[in-house]
This record gives C-alpha cells, structure tokens and sequence, in this order.
C-alpha cells in the first residue's frame, strides 16, 4: 500500500499515521520535517514542479517499497507558503521487521533532499529573501545508498 | 520550432515569467544549447544563466542531461533542495 | 524533555505524539512496535521487572539524549498481556535536524532488545505457550552503537 | 543472612514462585554460588538453573556479573527479549 501526495494544506499527521496503520504493521518507522524557526525565518516558501515532483515522489517511494519489501509507505510533501513549527514532510514507513522500515525510512529522506522536484525560499522577519542553496551533506548522504 | 519553456525558483525569478513559448534558432538543438541562447537573447537570460552548471532541466517531464535532444516542453531550474 | 513510561496500559500514539511535538522540533523521527499476529499467535505477554525495567529505559533515554543532543525524546514501553496489532513499544525523538533523529531512534530501538529487562512469552490458537529466545542478530545490531 | 530473591520469565515459571525469602548456607557469597545452591536444593531448582550460562542476574536493583558478591534482594532471570 504506497501512499504518495504533494499538496498546499496542511499535513494531518495523526490522520495519515491512522490511514497508514490500519493494516497493524509489526514495525513503523516514520519522519516528520518542520519549518525551523531559526534566525528570525518568518515563512518557508517550496517551488516545486507540478509534473515531476510527484513523479519523483512515487519514483522514490516504488524504489524503497521494493528494495526493503515495505507492507505500507506514505511519503507525503508540502508545497507552497508554511510558516514555522508547520510540518513539511512526512514519511511513514513499515514491514514485518524493524530493520527494513528504518533504513527506507531514512533511504527516503536522504533522497528527498536531492532527487525530488523542490525548491525552498526563505524569508526572514528583517525582510531578507534567500532560495536555499543545496548542501555539500546532503549530497552525501543520498549517495550512501547507491 | 516552438518550445514551451518554464522555470522553478530563481531562475523563474530572474527571468520574470514562469512560463513562454519560443522559437530558438535551428542551430539549438540541445538543453545547453538552449541555455546558452537563453543566456545570450537578453539582460533577464544573462542573469538567470550566468552560471550554466547550476542549472537543471527536464524534457517532457523527464530529468534530463545537459546534451539532452530538446523535446516541446522544457523546465530549467536550479539544484533542488527539498526535503 | 524526555518522557520514560513503562505501562500496561494501551499506548495511545497520537497523544503521545502530540505531547512529544509541542515544541515544534525541526526533524522527529519515530518507531513503533506492533504485536505481529505470525503463526496463530493469539497473546504477547511481556513480563518486567519493577525496578529494573524502568531504570534500563531511562538509562538508555538519557544516554541518547546527550550522544545525539536531542531536543525531545519520548520513550514507551508497554507490559503485560496483549494481542495482534497492539503496539508494545514506541519511540520519538526529536532535534534541529534530521541525522541526529534518526540515529538515536534505531540506537534506541536497538538496544531496546538486549539492554531493558522485559521478556516476551507468546501463546498460539493450538495451546503452544513459549517464552522468546534472545536473537543473535538482535545482540550484533545493539554491539554496533559501542 | 536472610535474601529476598525473586525470579522472572520462564525461571519463574520453573521455580513456580515471583519471590521467596531464602537463607542459603555461609558458603554462597556470589549470584554464581546462589544459582548453583539453588540448582542443588530441589527438583524445580535443578530445572530452572540446569544451564547457568543462561541465567542473567541482578542484586539491589542493579544488573551485576556471576563472581558479584550478594546483597539483600536478588532477581534471576533469562536473557532478555524487549522492544
């Protein structure tokens, strides 16, 4: 059961992880991204691509479903406008086994960071605008899993 | 031939649209090609291209490399940074 | 903030995580734990010990919390009797950013098995009642973090 | 001296008691000594602690190694088996 989404509301986390869980997998693993309220950032803005970001998205979640026999996988992205505390990505990941569930969940996250269609912009309360630049660690650890 | 081009982030910043339709000389046959008359066409292009491998594409829907064959709908944009 | 429970309670996810997440942290990575129903299993009885079953959870908790400088870290172990689909274990950790989540979520995870003093016995539909043998795999994963 | 032990798992279960209070000969100094006194007592004894090497042990609520020298309240049990 791959659940993929991309979307401008809000994430319901408590809802996804009931939708997720009603199969009673033996082991979950999950990831929640926030907006980070650090220096003074007043809003968190993701540019994404209305083809390809989801097409990245259920690429990334068909690679890991496969490559660890997950049971379930949600994988769900925020786009748009969010403020801080605001949840940006969510990740939800099980199999029968604990070991496989966290290293796709971590696979997943990893990668989300460099193979998927987004572009975050951030603005600060003293007016500065700024695209995040990507970062060397990021590059990384998505090459871990190759 | 007329392409359909469209730009993410700050390329779409620096070049003001999101979206346009054009038609490059026959001799732009490749993304880089495209890039590189992009660049030259005008002060917009020279900004957003300054630095041609910072730059992303994708043909139809599909990541591509820069020596990519141009297809009719072509996305540029910068390294993403999601997550 | 850490929170260590050992209860026969119900694990009630979604409070626990909405307890966990008032801060609002940058990157929170969780586990959870469920009975799987394999075999005909029909009850997991986890027995504890008073003292020590909660001493060993804390112990882990907090040598957690300083390796990886956790923001938050819940960690709920439930005893006693319970049946298929039940969760008997979650974690919740939380920091700035998302390596540190993570690792000390699979660190805790892992040590979880070899380090706390609780005991599995299983029950099956055809009578079978049999206490769990320590997993070799289990003692390999848990020797990784030393 | 008098010892609260208490037993847990399937040592419980063998022992068929929680906790006794025993009062072991001046000879048993160690957790090694008890569980090999408490193996030679009685048939359940010798069922329970038939493989030493399995017996994990903790005194005064604190885990502790076979040669540890006893205290006032000893728990013996399996390997453990959580998370």
């Amino acid at each position: 059961m791959i659940h993929v989404a991309v979307q401008t509301d809000a994430i319901d986390v408590a809802a996804e992880i009931d939708r997720h869980d009603a199969g009673g997998h033996g082991a979950s693993a999950s990831f929640i991204g926030r907006v980070r309220g650090e220096d003074g950032l007043t809003e968190l803005f993701l540019d994404h691509h209305p083809v390809l970001t989801e097409a990245g998205l259920a690429g990334l979640a068909h690679t890991a479903a496969d490559r660890w026999g997950l049971a379930a996988l949600t994988l769900i992205h925020r786009v748009g406008a969010m403020t801080p505390g605001e949840t940006i990505v969510l990740v939800l990941a099980s199999s029968p086994h604990r070991a496989e569930a966290l290293a796709a969940c971590e696979y997943l996250i990893d990668r989300l960071k460099t193979d998927v269609m987004l572009w975050k912009r951030e603005t600060f309360a003293d007016g500065r605008v700024r695209w995040v630049e990507p970062r060397e660690g990021d590059q990384g650890r998505a090459e871990r899993w190759d | 031939m007329a392409l359909t081009v469209s730009y993410f982030a700050w390329v779409r910043e620096r070049m003001g649209v999101s979206e346009e339709v054009i038609e490059p000389p026959a001799g732009v046959t490749t993304m880089a090609d495209l890039v590189g008359w992009l660049a030259a066409r005008d002060a917009r292009g020279a900004l957003a291209f300054a630095e041609p491998a910072r730059i992303r594409g994708a043909i139809d829907g599909v990541m591509a490399a820069p020596d990519a064959a141009l297809g009719r709908e072509i996305a540029l944009f910068p390294p993403v940074t999601g997550g």
